[in-house]
């Protein structure tokens, strides 16, 4: 329906659609993705003003060179005993996903998301983090529960929507709550969670309290308008909150150019809201932690929000729903510049001699034992099938703290149908 | 006691419960210094401080979300929506987050979070300054909708409210801010400074949830309204001399099944008044529930009068609005038979 | 002719509708190189280029609001919601701006968009995967509601939607995507293939928006339903023996109200199904509305089956699902008096 | 209820609430709002990396000094003649207001809203874009609707909600909808036009047209999820569109702190996005004049969005609803630095001697007259009173292309009982 009119002088315009740059069967080179040295990002104070720091979003804080070293101003000098903690919270997550995965696979439940590959995200922050400090996570950060200390049983109970499931089947596997873990429940609905963190952030804050919240969403999530509103509302009150914001390159089949990646990097969005920003290798545990623990500080001396970006890659499918080969090249997971996060923190260890192949195998051994034998007792409790392992009437409750009378006549004419029908 | 319009019965409410309760805060656009452009809040920042009365950027989503989040720590926040016309970019936080996140976390998280917000038409608003959007709240599961038709109620609701432990959307029918309105826009507006419901105990008191209000007994018909409906109903048959038992729901969900049930049995006959535009609109629910519970004592078909299925015009406003002769119309159809 | 499920019925409606308008373009998370989630629009960026069909940024607010835009500018966009449980950020872009835009500017502008999204439960997807919102969107003047319930009703209403010149939601019923689903969840599953509205012309051709398929004609009862419940309806009178008609609508908004109206007459009682919360659902309209015009033909309360005022449980899916023995007590129910 | 928590060693947290820094009473002293001369702006080429000029969107185009001069990279070396249009419809638009809000508070009508001080934003774009590009502006730039040659009448019969009123009264005063001038039905729910020009843009070019999209909002609405929705799009797709945000520093009583304001400025924005970001001093025609231009010449050659925060101030209250006196200090219009827009550029017009007190006062004189001449003839149509100036049953027409029965039927229930009534 075009109008054809008279600019005869004038170029057509053209649209300019984004296209990733690996297809499936495409061989991948992934040389232009900058990997600066450990040592080119400057740590500036937690109190520096934003303005002053604008190259950070556009860097890559990094403090683990893929060699095993580590160094840079960011470095934040952890003991053994700390990385090896971490790296023992990375590894078990992975043994968690590999085995639910399976699980699903197996039939015995609807759904599951794995983190592989983007451990380090969820185990730095939660290494570097109050364990009373408020996460608002997505879906893919079960690493910050294991990390906190929450019983593998308790999430595969939620997994298998079982009997013993706390959230009492009413959720999809893996939109754990834990509020004893600072936790909060996992929403369906993207991005929802960044404004909450705002307001739990603002009311902590407002009752002069001591703790922050952190949140996190995918690049890809980052376009909702959710994300904006709590950018926005974090800038002018100054909330104490962490924005987490895991660049793993693709939103199921839709890569980050999607989401804005081609024109800027999504840590330059806190540059809009004049908030700091950092830009974070995200395969690099103590890059994580550190940069967690800077934007923690910072928070905590009422400095304010940080936006931090994780740079890393989603090395599995979207989901157990999700086939990535239908869309991007196979070769991409390995061919990922910045590593896989357990070896590099591993590597790391054994460069300092503080860890070794051997005890790592070993390490590996007992946490797929301790995830195997917490299968086994979760399954006590049932197995997805068909469903139905809470009693009915249950359906009917909590939807308000006192169930209104639709809902208990509803709850009667159901029980009383499934009589009369003899179920 | 003391005599009070709507709007001071709301920021009486409001005065109250934060005197009680240092978590209740308020925010909203314009709520802090100004004090609203309805003036609902005014002088709340100047008692109880910036971090308890404050503006926020106009970002809906942001506002509800936000709120929901200090819920979550324990706060208890009431954020205003300037007008139930602006609700909608909030809609996804209200429904799929302050609605379900108790159900969903099993009770580990709640949202205690009250959402207030004029809404309805009657002053040439035009489109966007005067829609009725509570059709489509009673049909979420897990929030409360609450709309008052007079101060008293509106005081005492809106505290009920506050103090609710789940989210509670209260909408303010804004055309009887000042007064109530007989649904005659060409005679002077009333006040409220001679109506009964004028009169507000300054104190804290609660009107209950969940409970209607029958504001006329009368043996012929029943009249199922709220929020300004209510005035325009009781004038109506004032006018028409109709004896109609007119039933002001002051809460949609839950609604207050009891009375409706046993009015309309005593009657046979029912009308209900709303706003809100026709189609799925809450009229729809209150007439399918009728006929459920009252179907062989009804003599007549439910009827209802409702705002159009049309966006709400500015100039034909009062050709549009549920006036005195829609319902007279609908009264005497209903009686007819 | 050729079998088709309804997705490639759906796929194959977007594929003949591009061919013949060069205006019709494709956009969503997910929809381009991938072909969408539920593979709908598979192979349409291969064919028609990236202008033509392309993903989106994740934003259901931006998804509308461009479509809006390039609605106004003179295309005829078919955005796709990735799940009807995501479409309430976009809420304020569809009922304030695309519903409202031709009679704001009276008709200067238009909104000729089709939004697609697939809707109901039954595939163990939990809260956000299995809503069924039409009735909110039923609610709102200046949008219609297309729900098929079948391969050739799917193409032909799809065809018919995009080119419709107002906005029009077209809810997927995706539980029965790849087959007619009996209600019985512990059954094996069906395909399209042997079902008779399996068979699919590959050419152009329209069903009438605002017209219901009487799918089965009978004497005692009418069953009112859409979508899903269609089929699980069908089945559940088959298995029980029951002579009822069952009325496809097909279309929410505008509703064919002689076909509802002409059968109630005949049957003189009537059930209405829907996967949807019960309390403000379609259903009540559809009660509310049946009641008005057939009251003198009712021999029993219309009854309404539908999904509990719960949020969508995973587990207890099957337990809330208003499956065969919901429907038949309703039908026993009401074929009682 | 706060949780009293053991973290004895750190300091409580604090909420920041925004404060704007005059009250009502207060004397108003602007000298920190930075005025940087009209050279301090280089001006990049319209190919530019955005990146190479982050700090157009910090500082402050200018072309326009304030003792009348003009100069730097920007000016844009009008004629004398587009000059004295541009003067001209800026009187104009002032001149309109004055007579509409007069209107208003005289009972005409229902509402009114005045661009004061403003003017120069919606008249430096329209003299900047072509005729055809598409406009999706907010409710203050009616300024654009002069520019482009909208008939008077045609304005106030749509204030009015008579009988001569296109829009069959439909809308709210000033909610206007011209399409022959290329001016977007004005939406009463803020921003939503963003997002629609984004699509308009798109299509432009996915159709090779060569025609741009222009939108238009407040700094207070730049809050709103269609707000970010708009950008990501637009970077995303390069989508041939302008974004203007309007900081003229008030929306209704909240200052521009509740904004973000005091973080960073609203150009910034642009840079989150990877998108081109321009600051120019709104009350400048002939900087507003340049910076479209600019930004036009950038989207048609495809080189995607720029987003121009105007710098300017809202002279008067909100609407006519609204008192400004009861949140601000009465002395800030007239403290504001950088001045009067239309006092600007007839300065500079003297300072030319193109143009002379004596020309402007009958300039003046003749738009008086001209927009006195048209309300005369607007309101031989009617004014608003009760309203009820369009046939009843044009309230069922335009829901739909096609009314459908229930439409129909509710048209005639209305009829059938407004006539059973002796209405
Ligand atoms: C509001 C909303 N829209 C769409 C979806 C469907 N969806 C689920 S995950 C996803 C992709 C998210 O990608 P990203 O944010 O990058 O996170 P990642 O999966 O990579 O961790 C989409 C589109 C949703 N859950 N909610
Ligand atoms: C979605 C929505 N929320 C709130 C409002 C109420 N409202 C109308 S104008 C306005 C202030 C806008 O301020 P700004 O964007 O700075 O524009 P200005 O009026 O200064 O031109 C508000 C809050 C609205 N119209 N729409
Ligand atoms: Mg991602
Ligand atoms: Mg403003």
């Amino acid at each position: 329906m075009t109008d054809e009119r008279a600019r005869a002088n004038l170029q057509p315009l053209s649209l300019h659609v984004p296209e990733p740059r690996f297809r499936p069967g495409d061989p991948v080179d992934f040389a232009d993705v900058a990997v600066p040295p450990v040592d080119a990002a400057r740590r500036p104070d937690t109190a520096a003003d934003p303005r002053s720091f604008h190259e950070l979003a556009f860097g890559l804080v990094r403090v683990l060179e893929l060699d095993g070293t580590a160094g840079g101003q960011w470095n934040p000098r952890l003991s053994p005993d700390q990385m090896r903690r971490m790296l023992r919270n990375m590894a078990l997550t992975r043994a968690f996903d590999e085995r639910m995965f399976r699980a699903q696979r197996q039939g015995k439940t609807s759904f599951y998301m794995k983190s592989l590959g983007e451990e380090a995200v969820s185990i730095g922050a939660a290494a570097a983090l109050a364990d009373d400090d408020m996460c608002f996570p997505s879906y893919r950060q079960q690493g910050i529960l294991l990390s906190r200390g929450c019983p593998l049983v308790d999430m595969m109970n939620q997994i298998y929507s079982n009997r013993g499931d706390k959230l009492m089947g009413r959720q999809l596997p893996i939109m754990y709550s834990e509020k004893r873990f600072g936790f909060f429940s996992i929403s369906g609905n993207l991005t929802t969670q960044y404004p909450q963190a705002v307001g739990w952030a603002m009311a902590s804050a407002a009752k002069g309290d001591t703790r922050i919240a952190a949140t996190w969403c995918g690049e890809g999530s980052t376009a909702e308008g959710d994300f904006h509103s709590a950018c926005t509302f974090a800038s002018v009150y100054r909330a104490p909150v962490i924005f987490n914001v895991v660049n793993n390159q693709w939103a199921i089949s839709s890569f980050s150019g999607f989401a804005g990646a081609e024109a800027t990097t999504f840590a330059a969005r806190a540059i809009g809201y004049g908030i700091a920003g950092l830009r974070v290798d995200g395969n690099d545990a103590l890059a994580v932690y550190a940069a967690t623990q800077w934007a923690a500080e910072r928070a905590r001396t009422n400095g304010g929000p940080t936006l931090i970006e994780h740079f890393t890659y989603r090395a599995e499918g979207h989901s157990t729903s999700d086939d990535p080969t239908q869309y991007r090249s196979a070769g991409e997971p390995n061919a990922w510049p910045l590593g896989d996060p357990v070896v590099r923190l591993r590597d790391h260890l054994i460069a300092l001699g503080e860890w070794d192949e051997e005890r790592h195998a070993q390490m590996d051994r007992e946490l797929a034992e301790e995830v195997r034998a917490a299968q086994k007792e979760a399954e006590k409790n049932g197995v997805l099938g068909h469903g139905m392992h809470q009693p009915f009437e249950t359906m009917f409750e909590g939807v308000f703290e006192q169930t209104p009378w639709h809902l208990k006549e509803q709850q009667a004419q159901m029980i009383a149908e499934r009589q009369a029908a003899g179920i | 006691m003391a005599r009070m319009n709507m709007i001071q019965a709301i920021n009486s409410a409001l005065e109250v419960t934060m005197a009680r309760d240092p978590d209740v805060i308020v925010m909203g656009e314009d709520v802090g210094y100004f004090g609203g452009v309805f003036r609902a809040t005014a002088g709340l920042q100047a008692k109880y401080g910036k971090t308890r009365v404050f503006d926020t950027p106009i970002t809906e989503i942001g506002i509800v979300g936000v709120a929901i989040g200090m819920g979550a720590y324990g706060l208890r926040p009431v954020p205003e929506i300037q007008f139930a016309d602006y609700i909608y970019p909030a809609l996804d936080q209200l429904v799929s987050e302050a609605a379900r996140l108790r159900y969903r976390s099993a009770g580990d998280f709640t949202a205690p979070i009250t959402v207030r917000s004029p809404y309805g038409g009657g002053i040439f608003g035009g489109q966007t300054h005067s829609q009725s959007p509570e059709g489509i709240f009673t049909h979420v599961s897990g929030i409360k909708t609450v709309i008052p038709s007079t101060p008293y109620d509106a005081k005492g609701l809106l505290i009920a409210a506050i103090e609710d432990n789940d989210p509670v959307l209260f909408l303010e029918p804004k055309r009887i801010y000042n007064g109530p309105f007989d649904g005659h826009y060409d005679r002077p507006s009333k006040n409220w400074g001679s109506h009964p419901a004028g009169e507000v105990p300054e104190d804290h008191y609660r009107v209950d949830l969940g409970t209607a209000a029958t504001v006329r007994v009368g043996n012929d018909v029943t009249i199922l309204a709220y929020g300004t409906m209510v005035h325009v109903a009781l004038n109506t048959i004032e006018e028409l001399g109709i004896d109609a038992e007119v039933i002001d729901l002051r809460t949609l969900v839950p609604l207050d099944i009891g009375a409706i049930e046993a009015s309309v049995k005593k009657t046979g006959r029912c009308v209900i008044v709303h706003e809100a535009t026709r189609t799925s609109g809450f009229g729809a629910e209150l007439s399918a529930l009728v006929q459920e519970r009252c179907f062989h004592h009804l003599e007549a078909p439910v009827e209802r009068v409702t705002g159009f299925d049309t966006p709400y015009p500015h100039s034909l406003e009062w050709a549009y609005f549920p006036g005195p002769v829609r319902i007279g119309e609908a009264l005497k159809k209903v009686m007819k038979d």
